[in-house]
């Protein structure tokens, strides 16, 4: 009995839960200030999450998944990848979402219910989140596919959660990036749960990250907590696919702090003692220990960074909020580029029926 | 006896048949721990253990696959997938495999299983949460559909799918889950798949329906009756096998027959109804057959889906119009 | 100019598309290399490189998903699914996903891709080979879905799904591919997709039919000729959009119709053709709708196949039997 | 960067290509007389194969998939298993099936378009072969959880072949088999290719094997071509499942000698060399070339032998070719227990035309 073929998971953290430096900065983070904008991003992230909970909970906004605790992935990623990338996330992403330039106007009319919400006027070519739990990474590998053939220097990523990756779409997608030596990565946002299903449900696998060893490319684990070390990771990941070096598949590793949705309560099934510790974990503390240790970040900088947020925020929730439904005719308007006529037919019913309520 | 809800009904089946029948097992995603994002699974893994109530990964194509494989070995899987917008990818192994077993062994193995998904829309629920499959399903030989509309039937038809010696998928509709209460005993009686029900008499006209439009559908009947209007009202409740004897008989008398659903019009299931009446009912049509459904386009999101799915309104008018034929 | 079987107009026109739109990808199982396993991509690859004309893994979801990927990026997917039982695992990117992308984005982004499948029976291949899923398709809005029937109608409507700014779904009949030959001038002309043809006239009866029953319904149109009876055929090519002009045209003059299916007849395409006539063209008829289909069994194999689909006996004993309505 | 997880993949042989023995011989075969079963079954195999190609030239049986070259992993596998345990075969899967019990008079049926081949009278619960590919181990791992939940000491064995692994109904379910620690065993048959694809087109993964990382649990390749390390590989394995010592994941490295199936020209896509050396390395010979070194084996008995299975396949073929076929309401009686009014109107109506053709 010979051994063919070995095969290992690495694991990276730079900044430490307490906000001391475990590892190696990376050279954006040699300076604190390059930390800066990773942590606005955080605060930001986390600003427009707790306004969409409170809107839901005053009826304003439909069902919500938040992503208290998970803000250092969508900051990281967002940082990784150049405007010309395509993100292919899935709807907790929101981190990285307004990091791509999404607007918290968008991202509030797409959860309140309202398909223009996908209309994202900053990065046009990213996809619409995926409710669908792990059935988009393939639309990600074929985005990827794209540039491939057409020999742009773009990368295609996708996020999806710990409980996405047990969807037989997931991998056949790495499987097919694998093979194709596709530049995607695919960052699994591992929070531990899903819905109520606590990880070791999803998998058998001791990481999430040695599922790219099934697809031939590699797969590394990163503290998700730590935005130093996501952002460091996805870079390098990135700029890798961007090289036509292949894929890769970056496990971050997490906590969902809240509950599944606005609709779930996770008291039912988790207890509150394993969230008070990871409560300790969670990312902004520590970058902001991290930042205030190095002399980078003061009160008044806190200050005005929470004011600003909650500013551009409030900005966003009331243009959502005065912002009339679409008429009924809506519904037809993009079904194809040009309306068949049963459709037609069916669209001027509609119109008519909603003259006839008026 | 107390009362109860459509998804307390769904409950007490499983629980009824479970401890009926120990081969019974319930797997999918979330129906263990948390009992079922709509409680349909509560207090199961509790009562019968976690070897009969198991949470599974995401992964709807082995959750319907691994039901068509203990049905296989002799058990009585109760396979749920959480939303019927997550069926698709568990279509292949309900098409290919769950229906044809049965058939491509000459009867050695079966594939007694049941397939629960919550459906249907009205209830703010995110994309692919409110879908209303069941023409697809009922197009595929070997597979039976069940769509029930009330907590007994709730309870009856699940007992019956769980009961029936072949693969049945079941269609629950989460906007009536909470919204009925009815009496429901407890007492283990089946209702028969297959079966339309005649929930209303009437000679003016055949409203046909199921699921998620009875409620409206019957209210229609009762708004048309205070003009004297007397609408009968046929719950199909059972889409395959299609129970047409009693819409034949309805529409013999009245001549004018509107059928209701959710779903998007084209090729979807009322095409078949109005199919058998256009073959085997002609000679008593005195109007057209009308179908007051789903638009063919994609469910909207919350803000516009109040305008997808027929309403009593869009209901109301179609009735009244097929009533100025002579 | 040489005439051309079914199967070789769907190469000259993926060849032709390919040389006049370098968006145009090919891929699928088996379609470089060796061209298809019914040589339907024969030569592309050499012609248009292994960066143009793919061979993928065996995954049909991928397949699928990534065509989805591809055509968000602007380019022109042309994916295959080597047979049409194999479709299921791609449909929940099919209805989920590609017929929703331009309504989710508002038009943002959008998905001009075509999947190939070829299906039907009677070339006694194995379990699988033989399905005609069109129904479930056709039920999906934001899908196109085309069935051609001869030569021309593959070239000329699979150039058409190419530049359809939309998916379209292309159902071919394998036993077609090389049973049917004709003249298809490669002059890069599309045939409309959305419109059903009138493939003969008739005053006495409509037959109603598409895809692999065509021969068969034209045959018997022919034989019918021979006593007398004159019967309009109409080949509908695209069931969606669905094109209902000529059908109902043809049974305001004939009052009798018969509908002609290969899949199962329990929400079956024809239950939406005869859907529409008990609607819009209930005055017009003078006999009940007949559906002459594959049965409402599993489509089975070699040796009983021939006794599923529909034959020419069991279609002109339909028709005649529509004869005898005064 | 630390690393987390580290895997590898062992790799068996025992009797090389020439016939000597080339690692540690399993207890059942230490006396050569203990493996002439297995050389038994690969001949037996073998000579139903020609025989069904045969047919299918004479038009006397349809598309058949030979399993030319493959005969040592169906041997093995069958010998590895217990009557009780259950199959849950691929198409090509016929020496496998064979050992089993499934006659050859069955698989003549079955492949000759009657569905009654699929009614095998010997092992009861072992699965139809699966024309799908790779959507037929999640019904194995269904098996395997009937067997895991009643506490039976039984285990289920799904075989599938290379290209069936990029499928992601395989991947669930070995990924639920790793989380559930079912008593599974899965072997893909890598005969090198799928249909026209060779093996390196399904995935970049070094190994098949190297899938069940994904899943947690143990993968390993043996020499597909050498039936006593088949046999003693899949014997471990199964031996596991059935202590409750969880899946394994097996890929068995052997050759398609012949077609994809009698429909099939594979000079279209593949050198002819390629098909040379491959036989170089079948598993016929090495056998008996050990057999006959170690003594075990003579003229009179490799005469015998052919003799026995061509007279059984003769009868086999014989009762095939003599069985009418099914009337056509045997395509209603087993759709469902009971049938349903819609059907037995059908039904009815089919056997009357059916008179009225006579
Ligand atoms: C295909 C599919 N199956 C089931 C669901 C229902 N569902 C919604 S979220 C969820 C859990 C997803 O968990 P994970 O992937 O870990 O993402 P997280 O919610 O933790 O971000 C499930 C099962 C779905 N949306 N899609
Ligand atoms: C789901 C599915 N997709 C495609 C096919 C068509 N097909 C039949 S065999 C085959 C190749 C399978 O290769 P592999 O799994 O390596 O098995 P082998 O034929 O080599 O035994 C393909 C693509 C199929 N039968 N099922
Ligand atoms: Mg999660
Ligand atoms: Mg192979």
């Amino acid at each position: 009995m010979a051994t063919v073929a070995p095969f290992d998971i690495p694991y990276t953290r730079i900044i430490a839960p307490d906000g001391s430096v475990d590892g190696d900065l990376p050279d954006f983070a040699r300076d604190p200030a390059g930390v800066i904008p990773l942590y606005r991003a955080m605060v930001r992230t986390r600003t427009f999450d707790a306004r969409a909970i409170a809107l839901h909970r005053t009826g304003r906004l439909g069902t919500y998944p938040s992503g208290l605790g998970q803000e250092a992935v969508g900051a990281g990623i967002a940082q990784a990848m150049q405007a010309e990338d395509v993100l292919v996330p899935a709807y907790r992403d929101t981190g990285a979402q307004l990091g791509r330039g999404v607007t918290p106007f968008e991202l509030l009319m797409y959860w309140g219910g309202d398909e223009r919400g996908s209309d994202y006027s900053g990065p046009r070519r990213d996809f619409p989140v995926s409710i669908t739990v792990g059935e988009h990474p393939p639309h990600a590998a074929g985005v990827a596919l794209a540039m491939q053939i057409r020999r742009e220097p773009r990368v295609a990523v996708c996020t999806l959660g710990d409980g996405a990756t047990s969807k037989g779409a997931f991998y056949e997608a790495i499987n097919v990036a694998g093979s194709m030596w596709l530049p995607l990565v695919v960052v699994i946002v591992n929070n531990q749960w899903a819905i109520s299903a606590p990880r070791a449900i999803q998998s058998g696998a001791q990481t999430l990250a040695q599922k790219s060893v099934a697809a031939g490319f590699p797969g590394e684990q990163v503290d998700g907590n730590d935005v130093v070390a996501v952002a460091d990771v996805c870079t390098r990941a990135v700029e890798r696919a961007r090289a036509g070096e292949g894929p890769t598949l970056i496990e971050a590793i997490t906590y969902r702090l809240g509950d599944h949705t606005t609709v779930d309560d996770a008291r039912r099934y988790r207890e509150d003692a394993e969230v008070s510790r990871a409560w300790a974990n969670e990312p902004i503390g520590r970058i902001r220990a991290y930042l205030v240790a190095a002399g980078a970040w003061t009160k008044e900088d806190e200050e005005g960074l929470l004011a600003e947020c909650a500013a551009e925020i409030d900005r966003a929730a009331e243009e959502y909020l005065a912002t009339p439904g679409m008429p009924v005719e809506a519904m037809f308007d993009h079904l194809y580029e040009e309306r068949p006529p049963n459709v037609e037919a069916q669209r001027r019913q509609a119109m008519r029926e909603s003259v006839a309520d008026a | 006896m107390p009362e109860v809800t459509f998804v307390q009904a769904v409950n007490q089946a499983l629980m009824y048949e479970m401890g009926a029948d120990e081969r019974v097992v319930v797997l999918g995603e979330d129906v263990a721990a948390t009992g079922g994002v709509f409680r349909a699974t509560e207090g199961l893994v509790e009562r019968y253990g976690a070897d009969r109530v198991i949470d599974t990964p995401i992964s709807e194509t082995a959750i319907a696959g691994m039901g068509i494989g203990l049905a296989a070995e002799g058990m009585r899987p109760v396979v749920e997938i959480q939303f019927t917008g997550f069926i698709y990818p568990a279509l292949d192994q309900l098409l290919n495999h769950a229906s044809r077993l049965r058939n491509r062994t000459r009867g050695r193995l079966t594939c007694p299983m049941v397939l629960r998904a919550a459906g249907g829309g009205l209830i703010k629920s995110p994309e692919h949460h409110s879908d209303t499959p069941e023409s697809l399903l009922a197009h595929v030989p070997g597979l039976k559909v069940v769509i029930p509309s009330t907590p007994a039937q709730a309870y009856g038809l699940l007992l019956a799918a769980i009961r029936d010696p072949d693969p049945v998928v079941v269609l629950e509709t989460s906007r009536l889950y909470r919204a009925l209460r009815e009496d429901v005993p407890d007492d283990g009686v089946a209702l028969p798949i297959g079966m339309s029900f005649v929930r209303r008499e009437g000679t003016d006209l055949t409203l046909v329906t199921w699921g998620g439009m009875v409620p409206d559908v019957l209210a229609v009947a009762d708004e048309l009756a205070v003009d004297g209007i007397e609408a009968a009202v046929i719950d199909v409740a059972s889409i395959s096998p299609l129970d047409m004897g009693p819409i034949l008989e309805s529409v013999a008398r009245t001549g004018r027959c509107v059928i209701v659903h959710e779903a998007a019009r084209q090729a979807g299931f009322g095409a078949e109804i109005a199919a058998r009446l256009a073959d085997e009912g002609l000679t008593s049509l005195a109007a057209p057959v009308t179908r007051i459904t789903g638009y063919d386009a994609i469910y909207p999101l919350a803000r516009l889906e109040g305008r997808y799915v027929p309403d009593r309104r869009r209901i109301t008018a179609a009735a009244r119009k097929l009533l100025e034929y002579a």
